[in-house]
């Protein structure tokens, strides 16, 4: 894969999250006429959360395969897709969903070119949402990339901002793995600046969101943006943070990462999911093992609690870290 | 159906389009937090089918579920508390409406999986067979959910244990936006029974009487320890797929011919009264006791506290 | 069936015995890690489909995976070196029996997941359809399968969009130790295509011309544009469900009256003298060449060097 | 729950560890008739492991419940049942089938209680097992617990011994709780003591299986008896390691392992499953954050590859810690 990382290139427009996205498909579409979308509700309603709005009247509905509710028979048909010369992009409307399908992510797709001896590759992505924040409780909220990542054979992917998702998931098109996409219900409906045309970001390289020296926050996903906001607030209390944005977690930027804590010599590691067996232990424990002489404070994790997510407002936002539980988290670890 | 009961399935068809009308109303307002499903033009299918039923019997619905919950006897009061995120809610103001459950009358819950109440189910009638009660448990699910792996394992896996199971697919002709000429191939859905052995039979969903002897007769044949048995009800659902569904692949003409062609509550008042069950005035006044109903529910449920904190391990683990 | 094809599906099916018999010694031996299947007695089935495919149309197979594999086309060293864990192997020793695979075949591979082929056999057919191909994909799997969950939504699939696929349910009376008429409360599991609007098809899978001409049909149907097919062989696994199976669910007069009565060798020898086709002689000849090239195929295989160590991630992941 | 800790009582019998888990079987069914055994191959012939051997016999066909091949229907129909009165323990066949459950698992049997605002018990136990060695290849020889551990509302228990495994099963099928109980196919055929009649293992709790000061090797399953193992060879060296069978991964015996991390200040956390996510990153991030100024050394990790499973034996054994990987790491460690 040749990828270009372009930062902030002359051409940029304010878009949408989920209208980032839209554009990498419909740009690798008309590149590529193997790549099809797969999916429920893709169709004429334009996806759960709009992302494949305006795709079928462009590509038809062959390319653009709106499916009954089989999200085994679907996922597994793009395996075999996959296998066979198309480059399926599934949409599956909730991660949560992902109970149904594991077999056939996990067990064909993650394992069929390692299974076969390299005679296959298996180039898909399997698109996704997952996260709280929306009052669709505990089916519809989850984060899941734990799982994934500790699956052999698949990429995870976790971007956080519209310039991101774009250049990721053409990445992430472009690439001849399977490829676990996970985009954030609540991020859809935010803008920054998105490169026209072609915008590639490499699989496998985190961004720097911000440059801090007393700490540094890894994270993913929203919880990228509550990173950065509880960092002006330290910023107040002149606390520099610096914001690390995983964006691939499958394969793990260990570089960037290490480098921030071998700079600021603290780390918190931030996520949504349940932080029991959450990605945030493989990060913090790779820290302690790699940077344990660097580290002038233990490595800190800040993650959801041990329960499903709850229906009401507040009691959602009362279990997985919000801007204020990352900046007091934060004072404590530079105290 | 016999004249009371032709009342009685009235006035819960009556209920849950209150309940429907009101939550609308609430969710407009900001009120209720998420996403509702109505069953506004479904309610012959629960009331049909939970007239036959004791409250021990069980019964697993689905994310549009506040119709069976309804007709399984739920306490409105208590419903209206969980959509409002009131401890004093069903689930304590953890569930919201695709998780409302009523374990004292049998509801095992809503179920924000389509296809995931069929299992359990299937699970509930296990138990009764296995204690060698009488007890027969009951599926609901959408026409979206029968094309899902465990409608296909669960019937099978009734069939041949010969459970009191007895399986309600709701045809409303849509999961999401997808139509159902384009999620099957064949127009009866009742035909994949044969698959697995069993009766299956296809039933007009808008009309009580239809539901109702139907869901006897199959529930008879399960209580008596006869097996399981399909049904699919024709139907349609008058609103979107979710409050606020654009319903962009509906055309305006359709949405409002089924609406009108397809009202359980406009059939049902008409033989009522043409039979001479009931007049006219009779029904009205029962839409008032209903309307006075939800009008006390809501203030009660509004008057509730908010849900209480989530206190772990105690809310996830039982006994610790 | 013409006079050379009965010649060709008669050395398939002794290919496929001959690997089956070998295959159990060298397990016998210890030279054979794992687990491993016998597709002795079904032989008809693999070889009467596969006659009618081509290289580049598609198949699916199952953990009991050998005889299609050997149908499709496969090089018997290679796939003994794949269970003798030669880097000469298919898989170059990381997959094992149940995970051979031919791509340069158009064979997706033998699937350890019961069932986990369907729906990727559908994919195939999706590429067909989508590329505008007129190749076609069969996945094989056994009567077991046939209650999975991917069972239930792939066909539904293939039948909404008429993909080119076949499906042949391989009925070998057993899913482990479980026998079909437990696992059922159909006789005839080939009822189940009406519930996706498909043909369906029970056929004699002792019979390899039987198998040819229905597969011949469903395959020219696919082909042609027409859709999907389930076909339902009868069956019956000569051996235990794996080598060293205790066979504790079946009695000695079932393995053994079944094992005479049903087997497909003895079957076409039959017809292929009786109708003059080939003398008993010629089939002889058959037999030793085939004896021969399996000695030859061991002996390549054999002689291969031991599987090469992981690397990673290049091993894992590809272009990397 | 009563649960009473009998480490070596006076009646004990040398029995495999499928016998022992039979045992607690047999005992719990006949001491209450709502549990019941639901999976395939376990009437006549006994269990893929032979675990269920002699059940079909004792409790007939209604209680020893041989299904169909419907992994998601058997699971959920356990959800069910047990929500309605029974006690239903499955026997899932391999974990790697997991995937087809997943759903009714974590969505349903995991959340239910909770999403029904404590209306509801799921008192279900998953019987499974995962683990290489036996040239199964990658779909049938996964460790999986670290998607289970992740999930708040299951109980996830791995034990290593005939003994636990009797007295682990039993307190499994009497919580009212979903417990995933991962057994390890190569562990079935090992013998051990085993207490006859009623015996309890109380569910997290860890067991020092060895006692020494110089590390602790924090494991369980199947490389409890490697680092068993290793830590003989360790010691004729003059190394002398602790090693500490986690036994319940949910709830975790938190203060066990600190214990002995603060006793011994190095630590190896030991498991076969992938590196990558696996639960020992949970664990090493633990001890890091929680006893960062008690290490001498930064908290070492060893485990699987980040490869699906191999078949042929060579390459199966050089992906999962073997005796002299760990007997290397840990000298490493003391150096
Ligand atoms: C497993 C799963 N897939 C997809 C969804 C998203 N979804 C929610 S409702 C629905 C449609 C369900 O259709 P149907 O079963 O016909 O029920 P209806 O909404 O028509 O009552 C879909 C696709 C879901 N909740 N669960
Ligand atoms: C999903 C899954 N469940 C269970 C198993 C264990 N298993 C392997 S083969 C088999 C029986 C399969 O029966 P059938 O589909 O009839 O094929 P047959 O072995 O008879 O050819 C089972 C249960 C498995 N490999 N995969
Ligand atoms: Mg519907
Ligand atoms: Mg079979």
């Amino acid at each position: 894969m040749q990828a270009t990382e372009a930062r902030a290139p002359a051409a940029a427009r304010e878009m949408f999250y989920s209208e980032a996205l839209g554009d990498a498909l419909r740009l690798e579409m008309a590149r590529d006429e193997r790549v099809i979308v797969i999916g429920e509700d893709i169709a004429e309603h334009g996806g759960a959360f709009q992302v494949t709005a305006g795709l079928l009247e462009r590509f038809g509905p062959t390319r653009i395969r709106q499916t009954p509710i089989s999200e085994i028979g679907i996922v597994g048909a793009a395996v075999g897709a996959a296998l066979t010369g198309l480059r399926p992009v599934v949409e599956l409307m909730y991660v949560d969903f992902a109970g149904l399908a594991m077999d056939q992510i996990v067990n064909q797709a993650a394992q069929n070119r390692f299974m076969f001896g390299g005679q296959a590759r298996v180039p898909m992505v399997l698109r996704t949402q997952g996260g709280s924040g929306r009052g669709n409780a505990a089916q519809h909220s989850k984060s899941l990339e734990a799982w994934f990542a500790h699956v052999a054979g698949l990429k995870v992917v976790m971007p956080s901002t519209p310039g991101d998702a774009k250049g990721l998931l053409t990445a992430a098109i472009r690439d001849d793995n399977p490829v676990i996409f996970l985009e954030h219900k609540l991020l859809y409906r935010t803008k920054g600046p998105v490169p026209e045309g072609e915008h590639l970001v490499p699989l496998g390289k985190a961004d720097v969101k911000r440059a801090g020296r007393d700490l540094v926050i890894v994270t993913w996903s929203r919880e990228v943006l509550f990173a950065l906001e509880a960092a002006e607030r330290l910023a107040r209390d002149e606390i520099e943070a610096e914001v690390v944005d995983a964006r691939t977690l499958v394969p793990l930027d260990k570089e960037t990462i290490l480098a921030s804590v071998r700079k600021t010599h603290r780390v918190l590691v931030l996520h949504e999911a349940v932080k029991r067996g959450g990605y945030g232990a493989e990060i913090a424990a790779m820290i302690a093992e790699e940077a344990f002489d660097d580290l002038d404070a233990p490595p800190r994790r800040l993650a959801g609690l041990e329960t499903p997510i709850p229906y009401a407002q507040h009691l959602e936002r009362s279990v997985v870290p919000q801007v204020d539980d990352i900046v007091r988290a934060a004072k404590e670890l530079v105290a | 159906m016999d004249r009371k009961t032709a009342r009685d399935v009235y006035r819960v068809m009556r209920r849950i389009r209150g309940f429907e009308e009101r939550s609308a109303t609430l969710f407009g307002e900001n009120k209720i937090w998420g996403t509702i499903h109505s069953y506004a033009g479904e309610e012959a299918i629960a009331a049909g089918v939970c007239a036959n039923l004791r409250d021990d019997d069980w019964i697993t619905s689905t994310h549009r579920g506040h119709g069976h919950c309804i007709a399984k006897g739920a306490d409105l009061g208590k419903m209206f508390a969980e959509l409002l995120g009131r401890e004093t809610g069903y689930c304590r103001g953890r569930g919201g409406s695709m998780h409302i459950a009523d374990t004292s009358k049998g509801n095992l819950g809503a179920n924000g999986i389509v296809g995931g109440g069929i299992p359990i189910a299937t699970g509930a009638a296990l138990t009764a067979k296995q204690l060698g009660t009488d007890q027969v448990a009951v599926s609901f699910f959408g026409d979206g959910a029968a094309n899902q792996g465990t409608f296909h394992e669960s019937l099978n896996l009734a069939a041949i244990w010969k459970l009191p199971a007895v399986y309600v697919c709701e045809n409303n002709q849509y999961a999401e936006s997808l139509p159902v000429k384009r999620a099957f191939a064949v127009d009866d859905i009742a035909v994949r029974a044969a698959g697995y052995g069993m009766p299956g039979l296809r039933i007009d969903g808008r009309d009580v009487r239809a539901v109702y002897d139907a869901a006897r007769e199959a529930i008879a044949r399960a209580r008596a320890g006869n097996g399981p048995t399909l049904l699919v009800a024709d139907s349609y659902r008058h609103e979107g797929h979710y409050y606020g569904d654009p319903r962009k692949y509906q055309s305006k003409d359709e949405i409002e011919g089924w609406r009108k062609r397809f009202d359980p509550l406009t059939d049902a008042r008409a033989w009522i009264v043409d039979e001479g069950i009931a007049s006219a005035a009779d029904l009205d006044a029962i839409d008032r006791e209903v309307a006075e109903e939800i009008d006390r529910a809501v203030a009660w449920a509004d008057a509730g506290p908010l849900a209480s904190p989530i206190a772990l391990p105690g809310d996830v683990y039982a006994g610790d």
